[in-house]
């Protein structure tokens, strides 16, 4: 096929094609030919393409409509693999060589389809059927869905991964334009002169809007050179930055836009660096919205046949990319401004078969200078009904009554292949609807113009309801110096003298939202108001008489503007039909809220950079590249990334636990302890401080001693714990877990701050500037011994629970004697900067005695042998300490009654049958609980089973051969000896005795080994 | 009423669909009420349904400030699931995933229940632990459920990524196969059609300005058209419920945040079921229309605004992802925010309040789509004898006092 | 802190890092394309700095003997000026809050402390981070730098008037998913100071997100 | 998408380097153990939670790591000022008053 639409030069305008570059591409598979500047949809009809898709509900055939983001039936899958993209706008795809576009909806094909449904067989499906109907018999609605569902959906995802990437820039500035045509084009050179920070954002491919298409001059200049000059003046101002092909998608608050810039789908290419599209994350002190307007399709019978277009798509398609797409209008209008495309496709060398204006006695200019080319204009006339299969064939044309509301003569029937439609214009208050304005009804514009502004914004031009030429370049000049001066820039005196224009002087529109037709319309021929979801006027009429009133119900009922769309086209048509089938007005009737996304945006977009390794911060160690070179295999523990254990070659997860716990507790282990958090604390009331935030007192801790405390909420609850150890005159240095760092600090900020400001202590983290490896096991001291010479480490010197400063390899470092192990330990700190000089030291210094690196797995096998809890897995934020059996470490005799305390006594906390922390044994010694087993009395009972409690961490214990267990077991502290049961979802239930949570060592003698 | 089926369809379809009965009356108030309901979304309606239908009270209105279903009923992205960790809200949750079992056929109104299975997937040691915790104590109480490998869940969802490498590779998931998703507005008008065939009142677009009390006891509602008497009065306001307490003087423990959602283009099927991932925040469910329906985490702050910050869907799209790498090419059709009511265990309130005759529904946080009919059914019991229903007795005022939570979140993170 | 460095193996943040990855994002060529601002090979270059001290210092800024105190010991005065820093050819003081300040240095740890303990009294607290933190500084065009700075962080980096050779702003802020605190410098140059165990993360954020100009990193 | 004004940096700051912090003003009970468990779970759980303006603690985590108060109204997000610990707010809430001099439970030392 060879683009037989496809105009040559027309005099007096200038197309933004380049007829000298051809571009193949492909549309269902057919290769065809565009130009350089079409868009996908431009370069489909310059081919003569008629039909584009098919309809969602009724699978009618679909041609296109119109030339931008409102186009609701052109929906297209472009590419293929994973580069293809579901469901873009024909309208606003740019052509690029090799493109492939393929229509989502119509099989075997678009021009045959048989799915289509016609007739009274469509009346079958009104809207809201299914909720009537599939319900019987109940057990069949899974099959029905199944069907329901195949017939689900536009296009379709890739099933790769994205090849392409994206990325964020978070941009600030003093004013944000939105939309480049005449009104925010002026604004932004205002803005800009006086010498605010602008961002002009348009989402097409070049600046001008609606000059793109214009065949008006400004300043005797064509309107594309006009914009031309514009846009280079604003490119020379280093405060401006121009973003085309950029969508301002939503509008958040305190002045928050985003905008997604399409940087390589116009090249058609994978970017192989840089980024496919890039969103735009702006803070801006002012907004100008000059987003401008939609024309407001007519509906009439079957108005969804291809070949009824926008008239101002017709007049941009001629205009913009040289393209006439058909051969004999019929100008269906309401208003003077739509006569604008009948003297374009007349210049075009096309035929007009008439201008059917639906006012009685149209008088303005531009019917005068029509009229002077010979075009018949049939005034009080509507098109009833379009006529055609896969193409239109006929208008039938009646004559109607003063208000547009019935029929009064016969009809008649034009022949013609276009009929373009304009009901007047709606202006484009999506953003300014997304900052909770309210929009207001005008009858003067027959539209809804935006509502009182909730943020720092103004809506100009077209979108405020502005439609001549010369208000919109006034507006918007006013509005750019404006903006500047709230922002802090200019005097919000205008610099630029306003340009002149020549327009027709309009006369008044009519209002017309339903065309009516010689049958009533729930039995007309399908009057469509939502194309994209084959909604009708008798589908609204309908969801009416069924007693819905509230336009968000009907919306709902029906699925009105619900499509990737968004009603930008039929919403207030259907709004007004509702209006009128309620008897009410259109203000009374309301309007929805417009949601962001203005056009659809790309998921990964959003998304931006932060996926795959990038998706989240890992948190390295000191020792993380030794840890790596051994093999270690990690656990993630929040961010961090910690060893879990490290296998020899050909060992199994269990046989390296094995070795690592046998080895520890028969000479001498190494642990990469450095996530715990830690956080330095100084000042007068430190210890004051710290004794209200642990159960325990620190008011008597000396110098060179530690002290393990347990932190709770105000409920009582255990919410962190760990070892704190006074390191001189009012100075300690706190330990929490590897995940509640952030947490306890922000905690303990929060309640000196704001409850005790008087207290003065301050707070810094250290956890990145100590690295801490902990030597545990018989022959610890020995290894330390080696590498460390200025410590008296006998038992009775440096005595459990103690700390000393010292040399450790050279390297100055600070020990800790606590366990986690219950084996002699030392936890030798160091700044991190010697992390792995110190890390090496050790396994060196431990070589005679087979020191053996262990993971957290080990680690948790170990305490869990002597019965020490792990916040987070064996609590749940529903265990106080007595619960764990740690009456121990709340002090009965504080002073001040530290938080959590009274939560402590509340009745629900000192009721009998708490779940309490005992130790689990299976009678049959080599079968390991499940960790997450519920624990049960009686095994034989019926479900639901009343369950006592479940087990929260389970091992095997190498060094006690047989498992061990943690469990929590209501009234468990006294009922040690007691049988219980674990029913598993594998049928097996698994019964063990209650025993003490202390499995191994309980004195705590070995950590007192000579 | 006039029953719907196929064959009603093809009678109307005959005469132009000209003869529909209406769904439901739009009466003026009465002057006084058995017992008014605040709220129209669906709890509301659920509860007036099952007072009437279960109860025979049906000297009932139900007052609502919008239009029916309108609040989070219209919100929220439908998930339905029955498998929380304790026995007090399994319970309650599985009455509810019972009676949405047969809730077409009980309304006359296709809901459009769908059970397409809800998995919960985890990415770390103690995100395992908790699902095995969870889903054993849900099978030992008579709820379905099984703990997946990685390899079941790309069967169950052919285009999630179980690869080990990426930061927070999937390592399993709990699988509830009786949980899925239901169309959300239909069950609003179910409901309110049954609600008002059985003869309760439902009163859109009027708002309860106060509730007024003489010594300690309800006499009624202020509303914008009116003073409306009542015996008894129901409050059912989700993301409202501290500013209708504020009217009877009372404080709740809630806090109302954001709650945020979105929906993709309609894409052909690709995603037969609902995944949900709390530890990378996000879930995603695939609707009969086609869309991807994604839900976010709750905002960090307080807020009516039915709208919340752009980072938290950064955040979720980025989890989205990372499950699906495949959908980053897909694009976000329309993004929205709702008003939850959180309270300090991740659990509902139902419960009598120390005004006699007053009652709340309320603090279902992110989760009270599911238990609609549940929430509604032991409510309407609550209120008609005046004493919580055995299924509600935990989910009472009291236990803020005692201390007695069911620390549903300290378990599951968030429980939508 | 001991400073017998000689014989110790010491190993900065981003040493790592070095080691393991290739430490270069190249400009990709797109053909015919005005995308890319591919003129020189390396826009970006981010350099780590050599071990320092880096002390973390609180204190009551509004106090008189507070802030000569800490300026007599570092020879410039206490920045109390919100988002501003201090330096001269040894220190760098940092603004990070009403209360407390960074201090970067190329003097002993310990000897700095102890210095500055003997001049404060009172309410203060001096933190060693020496270990915890390390700076690299970002310099190339200067677009690439604002637009790195635009892509990692919200704060808005283009308000600053540019700074001199004693001072400058800075602010403690998000960086990617991380945080830092940045400072813009006399020679156009940016420094990040960062915590050590995010180091490895901020590295790759970098490269990638410095793929489009051309990002090197220097150890 | 807030911005909000520290105090402390006394500069707009985005909504990212924060984190909220719950209701404002909350005083601790000084004698926790002279309340009933009624008066403590007041304490604990019950909050104002108003639809309009609301006096709220922020913390800026990613910042100065300083803890202040805003006041904002939580159905148009609007922050109406911002203020120190130890500062009253100067924008009141009538509701506010209405509401304390309505509650049919003392608020522990409130």
């Amino acid at each position: 096929m060879n683009q037989v639409n496809r105009l040559s030069a027309v005099e007096g305008t200038r197309t933004r094609i380049d007829g000298t570059v051809p571009i193949n591409f492909t549309f269902n598979g057919k290769q065809l030919q565009g130009v350089a500047g079409d868009t996908l949809a431009s370069a489909l009809l310059a081919n003569g393409v008629k039909v584009v898709g098919r309809s969602f509900k009724y699978s009618r055939p679909r041609g296109i409509v119109g030339h931008g983001a409102e186009e609701p039936n052109a929906i297209m899958q472009i590419g293929s693999g994973a580069a293809t993209v579901p469901n873009l706008k024909a309208t606003q795809v740019e052509l690029y060589e090799g493109l492939e576009a393929a229509s989502v909806n119509g099989w075997p094909s678009v021009n045959f389809d048989l799915m289509s449904i016609s007739g009274w067989f469509g009346r079958l499906m009104p809207p809201g059927f299914y909720y009537k109907t599939f319900m019987y018999p109940a057990k069949l609605w899974m099959t029905y869905e199944h069907f329901i569902r195949k017939a689900a959906g536009l296009g379709s995802t890739p099933v790769q991964s994205d090849p392409d990437s994206y990325d964020k820039l978070n941009q600030h500035c003093d004013v944000l334009v939105v939309g480049a045509g005449p009104a925010g084009l002026v604004a932004a050179r205002e803005a800009a002169r006086a010498g605010a920070r602008v961002i002009v954002a348009d989402e097409q491919n070049e600046f001008g809007g609606s000059l793109l298409a214009s065949t008006q001059t400004i300043d005797g200049q064509l309107a594309v050179d006009w914009v031309a000059d514009l846009v280079a003046e604003l490119n020379g101002f280093d405060n401006v930055q121009t973003l085309p092909r950029s969508t301002v998608f939503g509008y958040y608050d305190h002045n928050f836009l985003g905008i997604l810039e399409r940087r390589t789908d116009h090249l058609g290419i994978s970017a192989a660096a840089g980024s496919r599209q890039r969103m735009h994350r702006v803070r801006a002190k002012q907004v100008i919205l000059a987003a401008g307007a939609f024309e407001r399709p007519l509906v009439f019978a079957h108005n969804d046949i291809p070949g009824v277009m926008q008239a101002s798509s017709v007049s941009t398609y001629v205009n913009r990319y040289g393209v006439a797409p058909g051969s004999r209008l019929v100008l269906f209008t309401t208003n003077d401004n739509a006569y604008q495309t009948a003297i374009d496709w007349h210049r075009a060398g096309r035929q007009v078969v008439a201008i059917v204006d639906s006012r009685s006695q149209p008088k303005g200019d531009i019917v005068a200078a029509v009229k002077g080319l010979g075009i018949e204009v049939m005034a009080g006339h509507g098109v009833i009904e379009a006529q055609g299969g896969k193409r239109v064939k006929r208008a039938l044309v009646a004559r109607l009554n003063a208000q547009g509301a019935d029929i009064v003569g016969p009809v008649e029937t034009l022949a013609c292949d276009l009929i373009a439609c304009s009901g007047g214009w709606s202006p484009a208050i999506h953003l300014s609807s997304h900052t909770g304005a309210k929009p207001v009804w005008d009858d003067s514009i027959v539209g809804f113009r935006p509502g009182k502004s909730k943020q720092q914004e103004r809506s100009v031009g077209a979108c405020a309801g502005t439609y001549a030429l010369s208000g919109c370049l006034d507006d918007g000049a006013r509005a750019g110096a404006e903006a500047a001066k709230l922002a802090g820039h200019g005097d919000g005196k205008l610099y630029f003298p306003s340009a002149a224009v020549e327009e027709y002087k309009e006369q008044p529109q009519q209002a017309l939202f339903l065309v009516p037709h010689s049958k009533k319309t729930s039995r007309a021929p399908s009057q469509f108001v939502d194309m994209q979801l084959d909604v009708s006027a008798s589908g609204i009429e309908l969801a009416v008489r069924e007693g819905f009133e509230s336009v968000e119900h009907i919306k709902r009922y029906t699925a009105m503007g619900f499509g990737t769309d968004q009603g930008k086209l039929g919403n207030i048509n259907g709004m007004a039909i509702l209006a009128n089938a309620l008897g009410q007005s259109i203000p009374e009737t309301g309007t929805t809220i417009f949601r962001p996304s203005y056009t659809p945006t790309t998921f990964g977009a959003i998304a931006g950079r932060d996926i795959g390794e990038l998706f989240d911060p890992e948190r390295y160690t000191a020792m993380h590249r030794w840890h790596a070179e051994q093999g270690a295999e990690f656990e993630d523990v929040g961010q961090w990334k910690r060893p879990w254990y490290f296998p020899h070659v050909g060992e199994s997860m269990h046989q390296a636990v094995n070795r690592e716990c046998l080895a520890v507790r028969k000479s001498v282990g190494i642990l990469d302890a450095s996530t715990l958090g830690k956080i330095d604390i100084q000042g007068p009331d430190a210890a004051e401080f710290i004794t209200r935030m642990y159960t325990n007192s620190y008011l008597k801790l000396a110098l060179g001693k530690c002290r393990y405390g347990v932190m709770l909420k105000e409920d009582g609850m255990i919410f962190d714990d760990g070892v704190c150890a006074c390191l001189g005159d009012n100075h300690y240095l706190m330990f929490t877990t590897t995940g509640g760092a952030a947490g306890v600090l922000a905690w303990l900020e929060l309640w000196q701050q704001t409850e005790w400001p008087h207290l003065n202590v301050y707070f810094t983290s250290v956890t990145d500037h100590w690295t801490t490896a902990t030597i545990t096991g018989p022959n610890a001291r020995k290894v330390l011994a080696k590498v460390c010479g200025d410590i008296e480490l006998a038992n009775d010197e440096f005595k459990f629970m103690d700390w000393r400063d010292g040399t450790v390899a050279g390297v100055a470092a600070r020990i800790f004697r606590i366990s986690f192990t219950g084996e002699l330990t030392y936890e030798i700190n160091v700044p991190a900067h010697y992390g792995r000089h110190i890390w090496e030291a050790l396994i060196a210094a431990g070589e005679e005695f087979g020191i053996t690196p262990y993971g957290t797995e080990t680690m948790h096998v170990l305490r869990a042998e002597k019965g020490f809890i792990i916040v987070g897995q064996d609590t749940d934020g529903s265990m106080t300490p007595a619960d764990m059996n740690m009456d121990w470490v709340v002090g009965k005799n504080k002073t001040f009654s530290f938080i959590g305390k009274r939560s402590l006594q509340r009745s629900d906390s000192v009721r009998e049958n708490r779940k309490q922390l005992v130790g689990l044994k299976t009678i049959d010694a080599n079968t390991v609980l499940p960790e997450g087993a519920q624990v049960v009395f009686d095994a034989k009972q019926a479900i639901p089973m009343s369950m006592q409690g479940h087990v929260t961490s389970s091992y095997y214990s190498a060094n006690l051969g047989h498992s061990i267990a943690l469990a929590v077991v209501k009234g468990g502290h006294s009922r040690e000896g007691q049988i219980v049961h674990c029913p598993l979802a594998d049928g097996r239930t698994i019964a063990a005795e209650i025993v003490s949570s202390v499995f191994y060592d309980p004195k705590g003698e070995r950590q007192n080994v000579e | 009423m006039k029953k719907y089926s196929g064959f009603s369809l093809l009678k109307n379809a005959l005469s132009y669909h000209e003869n529909w009965q209406k769904i439901w009356r739009s009466p003026k108030p009465k002057a006084d009420y058995d017992v008014i309901i605040v709220g129209g979304g669906g709890h509301g309606l659920a509860t007036a349904y099952y007072l009437a239908k279960v109860h025979g009270i049906t000297n009932v209105a139900v007052i609502e400030k919008g239009y029916l279903g309108g609040g989070n009923t219209a919100r929220n992205t439908t998930i339905i699931r029955s498998n929380y960790l304790w026995d007090e809200a399994a319970q309650l949750y599985d009455l509810s995933l019972k009676l949405w079992e047969g809730l077409s056929q009980e309304l006359n109104y296709n809901v459009m229940f769908s059970q397409r299975g809800v998995l919960n997937l985890g990415h770390n040691l103690q995100d395992m632990r908790d699902i095995e915790r969870r889903v054993n104590a849900n099978r030992l109480n008579g709820i379905d459920g099984e703990v997946v490998t990685p390899e079941r869940i790309k069967e169950i969802a052919p285009l999630i990524n179980i690869s080990r490498d990426c930061r927070y590779p999937i390592l399993g998931a709990s699988w509830q196969p009786r949980g899925g998703t239901a169309r959300h507005d239909a069950v609003a008008w179910g409901y309110a059609r049954g609600a008002d065939a059985l003869g309760v009142d439902l009163i859109q677009e009027t708002e309860v300005t106060g509730i007024r009390r003489k010594n300690g006891v309800v006499v009624g509602v202020e509303t914008t058209k009116g003073f409306i008497g009542a015996r008894k009065v129901a409050c059912v306001t989700a993301g409202n419920s501290g500013v209708v307490a504020a009217m009877a003087g009372l404080r709740l423990p809630v806090e109302s945040r954001p709650l945020q959602a979105l929906v993709s283009e309609p894409v052909k099927p690709c995603l037969d079921t609902v995944v949900m991932s709390n530890a990378v925040h996000g879930y995603i469910s695939q609707s009969d229309k086609g869309d991807l329906v994604v839900g976010a985490g709750v905002d960090g702050y307080n807020g009516y605004g039915q709208r919340g910050s752009m980072h938290v869907i950064e955040h979720t799209l980025q989890a989205i992802c990372e499950l699906f790498p495949a959908f980053s090419r897909v694009r976000m059709n329309r993004q929205w925010g709702g008003v939850v009511d959180t309270t300090p265990d991740a659990c509902p309130i139902i419960s009598k309040t120390s005004v006699q005759g007053l009652y709340f529904n309320c603090g279902w946080g992110t989760g009270g789509f599911k238990a609609t009919p549940g929430s509604g059914y032991v409510f309407a019991d609550t209120v008609a004898n005046d004493h919580p229903h055995p299924l509600a007795e935990a989910f009472d005022l009291e236990r803020f006092n005692t201390g007695a939570l069911i620390d549903e979140h300290g378990a599951a993170g968030v429980a939508h | 802190m001991s400073n017998k460095l000689s014989s110790i193996k010491v190993e900065s943040p981003l040493q790592y890092f070095h080691r393991r990855t290739s430490h270069q994002s190249q400009v990709a060529a797109v053909n015919g394309t005005e995308l890319f601002n591919g003129d020189a090979e390396f826009a970006l270059v981010v350099k780590e700095a050599p071990i320092c001290t880096h002390l973390n210092l609180r204190g009551d800024g509004r106090d008189d003997g507070f802030s000569a105190g800490v300026s007599e010991v570092l020879g410039i005065p206490l920045p109390t000026e919100p988002g501003h820093y201090h330096c001269n050819h040894e220190h760098s003081l940092y603004w990070l809050g009403p209360d407390e300040w960074m201090l970067v240095s190329q003097a002993g740890a310990l000897t700095l402390e102890a210095a500055l303990r003997q001049r404060l009294t009172g309410h203060i607290s001096i933190v060693d981070l020496s270990g915890g933190q390390t700076l690299i500084n970002m310099r190339g065009s200067n677009t690439a730098v604002q637009t790195m700075l635009k892509k990692s962080s919200v704060y808005d980096f283009a308000g600053w008037p540019s700074a001199q050779t004693d001072k400058g702003c800075c602010v403690q802020t998000t960086f990617a998913k991380a945080t830092a605190v940045v400072s813009n410098k006399s020679d156009g140059s940016f420094d990040l100071i960062i915590r050590r165990s995010f180091a490895d993360y901020i590295a790759r954020w970098l490269l990638d997100a410095g793929q489009e100009f051309g990002c090197r990193i220097e150890g | 998408m807030l911005l909000i004004h520290c105090p402390h940096c006394r500069e707009d700051r985005e909504e990212e380097e924060f984190s909220y912090s719950g209701e404002a003003h909350i005083v601790r009970p000084v004698e926790p153990e002279a309340l009933s468990d009624k008066e403590w779970g007041d304490y604990l759980f019950f909050r104002k939670n108003p639809r309009g303006i609301h006096h709220e603690m922020w913390y800026h985590g990613i910042g100065c790591r300083r803890y202040f108060y805003a006041t904002r109204n939580t159905l148009s997000y609007e922050i109406l000022e911002t203020y120190m610990v130890g500062e009253k707010p100067q924008v009141i809430a009538a509701i506010d008053v209405a509401i304390d001099a309505h509650r049919d439970t003392p608020r522990g030392t409130l």
